[in-house]
């Protein structure tokens, strides 16, 4: 079998950097990943949006969302929540580990078609992981972009991931950012409640604006609800989709909703095609 | 004769009291020989109810299948009785899993059925073939009757009927809430183990020989797990990925720890519905590995599941004096 | 291959008993068969019948479990939980053509040094007649 | 190209010729009748109607090594692709659905450890002159004696064989053992044909699925989905058996320092096939499941390969333990459009 063209054969990376955004029983940790191979690392390309099967040989692949931007340079960043058996493997990994990735895989947000656009991204949880690629491209190609908000929420202050570079973006020109918390906690400047709520006191305007959300499927309904009272059309919303995944290439079977393959269609979407379908949101 | 007018009557006031959710019991399948398990909701679906020699599955499986999905907020959980149509092994069934407490004795309104056996489907196609038309079956004076499109045929027991029926002790159900039909004699007295003793007379290496050809053509449908009435786990060691305690890859070594833990955890449960046996696509004979168990139970601590309700359960019991003969 | 053969024993030992047992035997220099992989479970009634398929499964010619004498249990009944299910395990197990001499329990207190030599002894000896076990590796099958 | 024929007692002789590659004929193994090597000694009949396990499996096998690997090592030892091998006796439905999950296993990326296989296969088909009674497959598009998929078509005529050479391969293969092989008269091509016809009249199963494929989803909330459910088990014998079912689930093992990269069978009935890591199920129900597997077969697979999923073989029918019969289902399905 020819070695090149074998999709499921991984290419080994390393990681280089390793830290914890969050702590507790669901923690995330996000790692910094170099390839191996020097003609991998070259050859590489991905868009924001866009996922990997990483995995640590004898434990498994899991399917996770890029968290960096390829502007960001010539790594990987994955945020992962510890979860099942392969994150928890995932999570035991230091700087000098090897894992596996294979990819890219799926669509990506359209975000050549958005320039000129306001986009407005709305995250819960770890949702923010894969928006986060969208904020680092925006700012790189800032000029493009007519704006950018950043509305964000999880369940306590502890549970925020990116801390630092949300605070940085205050700083950048254009760009709002907006955090909330479910629960009040002592010291918290910012808004108490939950992400639809927040949305709807940021109140943007539908206006040449883009919006994308991602979060835990409750939130995610809702915010869907509110971006409609908010005038939004359908084809100016996009959210993403996950479901259990094994082989990443529309094979295995196992991640459809409906007609749509998340690991081939998807993992991102209009709510203009995803209304139609009725498993999407189960 | 199957008075199926008074069943179905049965059916019917059951399923319009109060407390019933609904009632199970078996309708004719779509075609030959097939029977499928009915679920009553309405009492005009009581209309398609039988109870003939076709009746074969062991409808005590769906007292524990049902999926609790999560009441939605604002509703209350619904707690009504499951009523359900038993013959003389499913009844024990339903006994062995009060021992458990898989179920509550006030959730299940039982309809004891005494039955003169149930034909083996795989025995008497290869005697009339796959009839085309639903085939109505019934016994009369000790004989199966079959209705086929070309007139009736008479059967004797051992013809037809299903290996466990032939040694069936137990033709009445040992636990009822309306008995339906009349109790009949049972046919055999004593357990023999035969089967299980042939295979005790061979050689350890014919034994793995025998069992390996077996064990080798599974095709892990898991469908002797699903269909056992005892075998309920939520969380079965099967499906378990952290740790994997067998390994889901389909090859030998991994059958037999497969059948060898499935076995295993029915020692000292196994009633003898032999429903792994029949539904196995593959005709792995599963009961003989069930019936080795029920002989060591019977032989070693004299007991046998599914005929007391206030019984322990085996494996979770002991008595000081148990054999050990065999311990260094 | 059957003189030099030497086989490979995976033992499941209560912390209580057997283990301090077969501490004693170590530290009373008593000689016995290194053939034993031994695995310290808290109680014999921690051994699940799939520990001893799973053990097979992964290369093991003999399996030992050892524990408290009956009425010695650290919690009270354990052992006698454990005896049932041994007894039928040993019974499936043989049934299926594996030899019973590849499976041994046995009762060893923490005071028995001498008898969890004897107990060695007899466990690899019978294992050793037994020979090697092969056919239900993992990965000799289809790797 | 040339019918030709091959008398009976020479099936042997045929085989024999074909030594170059791996010859695979419907034999019982154990108390199942499933595609196995055939070795010399062995009487090879070819007169079991479907067998009960599918040759998907000699494509797709029930377990599958990726590569293999070692602890805490980087290199990964893909598997080697396999021999050449024929399949002699093959039902033309379960040729069908090889030629039918080709459309997945090729669609966009290719699947190496799927076509490496496939394409070293040569199907000898024969034509179904008894189909069993669950069988539909000219209600789903095809027949029994369907040349879809085949490499060459055999009819029996009763003390000879008649061989019709559908592709190249197949005609490569009459050449290994033409002097064995004697050209057809028309007759026979006629008495074939014939055959052919009675055989299909003899198929008494049908249900139109003429918009299935746009209706079945306006049935997503339809009662007909708890009735089908409601007996189900959620065991995998309609899907493991079932000649277009393709779904797989990829494992490691390891055992001490080895390991490897495996995929097998899965199926859309079990619980863990859709279990997220968090403990949330897309599909909490066997309601949702049954309405998948029917949904994945008859609508989203057209939506997108423009065929349907299912041949028509009556696996599913012959083998669930508590009778849900797709056909019925379709049926109910089309009453409720």
């Amino acid at each position: 079998m020819n070695e090149k063209v074998n999709p499921y054969k991984p290419y080994m990376a390393t990681v280089q950097e390793a830290w914890y955004e969050t702590t507790g029983d669901r923690c995330i940790k996000t790692l910094k990943v170099l390839f191996d191979d020097e003609e991998v690392r070259e050859n590489w390309s991905h868009l924001p949006g866009q996922c990997t099967m990483i995995g640590v040989l004898g434990v498994g692949e899991s399917m996770i969302s890029i968290s960096c931007s390829p502007t960001e340079g010539k790594f990987l960043r994955f945020s992962v929540m510890r979860m099942g058996k392969v994150t928890q493997a995932i999570h035991q990994l230091e700087p000098g580990d090897k894992l596996t990735v294979r990819g890219p895989y799926g669509n990506n947000f359209p975000v050549e078609e958005w320039k000129g656009k306001r986009i407005v991204t709305i995250g819960g949880g770890i949702g923010q992981a894969p928006l986060r690629p969208i904020i680092e491209y925006v700012k790189a190609n800032r000029s493009d972009y007519e704006g950018l908000t950043v509305i964000y929420g999880a369940r306590t202050s502890a549970d925020l991931c990116f801390k630092n570079e949300l605070k940085d973006l205050r700083n950048c020109d254009g760009v709002s950012c907006h955090l909330s918390i479910d629960i009040e906690e002592e010291g918290w400047p910012h808004y108490v409640g939950f992400v639809p709520s927040l949305l709807m006191e940021v109140n943007p305007s539908p206006e040449n604006t883009i919006a994308v959300t991602c979060g835990p499927p409750i939130m995610i309904k809702f915010v869907l609800q509110n971006l409609k009272k908010l005038n939004f059309a359908d084809e100016q919303i996009y959210t993403t989709l996950e479901n259990r995944m094994k082989c990443g290439i529309g094979k295995c079977g196992r991640c459809n909703v409906g007609n749509l393959y998340v690991c081939k269609d998807g993992p991102v979407f209009s709510y203009a095609t995803l209304k139609n379908v009725p498993e999407a949101f189960a | 004769m199957v008075d199926l007018e008074n069943l179905r009557t049965i059916a019917k006031e059951t399923i319009s009291r109060e407390d019933v959710k609904y009632f199970i019991g078996w309708r004719e399948g779509t075609y030959g020989f097939s029977v499928s398990p009915h679920f009553v909701r309405e009492p005009a679906e009581a209309d398609k109810l039988i109870f003939s020699p076709l009746c074969s599955n062991n409808l005590a499986t769906y007292l524990t299948l049902a999926e609790k999905l999560p009441v939605p907020r604002g509703q209350e959980p619904d707690t009504r009785k499951v009523a359900l149509m038993v013959k003389g092994c499913d009844s024990r069934a339903v006994v062995q899993l009060l021992v458990e407490r898989g179920i509550e004795r006030e959730q299940v309104v039982v309809i004891g059925c005494p039955c003169q056996g149930v034909i083996d489907t795989k025995k008497v196609e290869q005697l009339l073939g796959q009839p085309e038309n639903v085939v109505r079956a019934r016994w009369e004076k000790g004989k199966i009757i079959c209705q086929l499109p070309d007139g009736e045929k008479e059967f004797i027991k051992e013809e037809v009927l299903a290996q466990k029926c032939l040694k069936c002790r137990y033709p009445n159900p040992v636990i009822y809430d309306i008995l339906f039909g009349e109790k009949v004699e049972p046919w055999c007295q004593e357990e023999d183990f035969q089967e299980v003793k042939e295979i005790e007379g061979l050689t350890l290496q014919e034994r793995w020989d025998y069992w390996q050809e077996k064990f080798s053509s599974c095709i892990r449908c898991y469908s002797c797990r699903n269909v056992c009435p005892l075998c309920y786990c939520e969380d079965c060691i099967l499906d378990r990925l952290n740790p994997t305690w067998i390994n889901r890859s389909v090859n030998i070594s991994e059958n037999t720890a497969f059948q060898l833990s499935r076995a295993f955890h029915l020692a000292g449960r196994c009633i003898e519905c032999g429903e792994c046996e029949r539904v196995c696509p593959v005709n792995i004979p599963l009961m003989k590995l069930n019936k080795k168990l029920s002989k060591a139970v019977k032989e070693m601590f004299d007991f046998e599941p599914g005929l007391d309700p206030e019984a322990k359960p085996l494996q979770a019991s002991y008595r000081p004096d148990d054999k050990e003969d065999f311990i260094l | 291959m059957s003189e030099k053969f030497e086989p490979n024993i995976v033992a499941f030992l209560c912390n209580w008993c057997s283990y301090a047992g077969a501490d004693l035997a170590g530290t009373s220099r008593i000689q016995y068969p290194a053939n034993l992989k031994i695995i310290r479970v808290m109680c014999t009634g921690r051994v699940n019948p799939l520990f001893i398929v799973n053990a097979f499964q992964q290369g093991a010619d003999g399996v030992l479990v050892s524990g408290c004498h009956p009425g010695d249990c650290h919690y009270m009944e354990g052992n006698y939980y454990a005896r049932r299910r041994f007894s039928l395990i040993r019974e499936l197990l043989e049934y299926i053509g594996i030899d019973p001499r590849r499976i041994h329990m046995s009762w060893v207190s923490a005071s028995e040094g001498a008898k969890w030599k004897d107990v060695v002894e007899k466990v690899v000896a019978e294992a050793r007649e037994a020979g090697p076990f092969d056919q239900f590796r993992r990965n000799k099958i289809n790797w | 190209m040339e019918s030709l024929k091959l008398d009976k007692d020479k099936l042997k002789d045929f085989i024999a010729a074909l030594d170059s590659k791996k010859v695979y004929a419907p034999q019982k193994v154990g108390e199942t009748i499933k595609f196995a090597p055939v070795n010399g000694d062995l009487e090879v009949s070819l007169d079991f109607a479907n067998t009960t396990v599918p040759p998907k499996e000699i494509v797709f096998p029930q377990t599958e090594t990726m590569f293999l690997f070692e602890q805490g090592g980087t290199d990964i030892n893909l598997t080697k692709g396999g021999a050449e091998k024929v399949l002699l006796g093959v039902r033309p439905c379960d040729a069908r659905a090889m030629s039918v999950v080709d459309n997945l296993f090729s669609w966009d990326i290719d699947d190496p450890y799927y076509l490496d296989k496939r394409k070293k296969i040569t199907l000898v088909g024969l034509a179904c002159l008894e189909p069993p009674l669950n069988c539909f497959c000219p209600s789903v598009g095809g027949g029994p004696a369907s040349t879809e998929g085949l490499d060459i078509l055999m009819t029996d005529l009763g003390d000879a064989y008649l061989f019709q050479p559908l592709t190249p391969k197949g005609e490569q293969l009459c050449q290994l053992s033409s002097e064995l092989l004697q050209p057809a008269g028309a007759e026979d091509n006629a008495r074939a044909e014939e055959l052919h016809r009675e055989a299909e009249k003899k198929i008494t199963r049908e249900v139109d699925i003429k918009g299935l494929a746009e209706g079945l989803p306006s049935l997503w909330k339809s009662e007909i989905w708890k009735e089908v459910a409601e007996p189900c088990l959620g065991c995998g014998i309609c899907t493991y058996l079932c000649p277009t079912c393709h779904c797989f689930d990829i494992q490691d093992e390891m055992e001490g320092l080895d390991g490897r990269r495996c995929r097998m069978w899965d199926s859309c009935l079990f619980k863990e096939y859709t279990l997220h890591a968090s403990g949330h199920n897309p599909r909490p129900s066997r309601r949702e499941r049954q309405r998948n597997r029917i949904n994945h077969k008859f609508s989203y697979f057209v939506d997108k390969f423009g065929v349907t999923a299912c041949v028509g073989c009556g696996r599913c029918i012959n083998l669930c333990p508590v009778n849900i019969d797709i056909v019925d289902i379709l049926s109910k399905v089309k009453e409720a459009l």
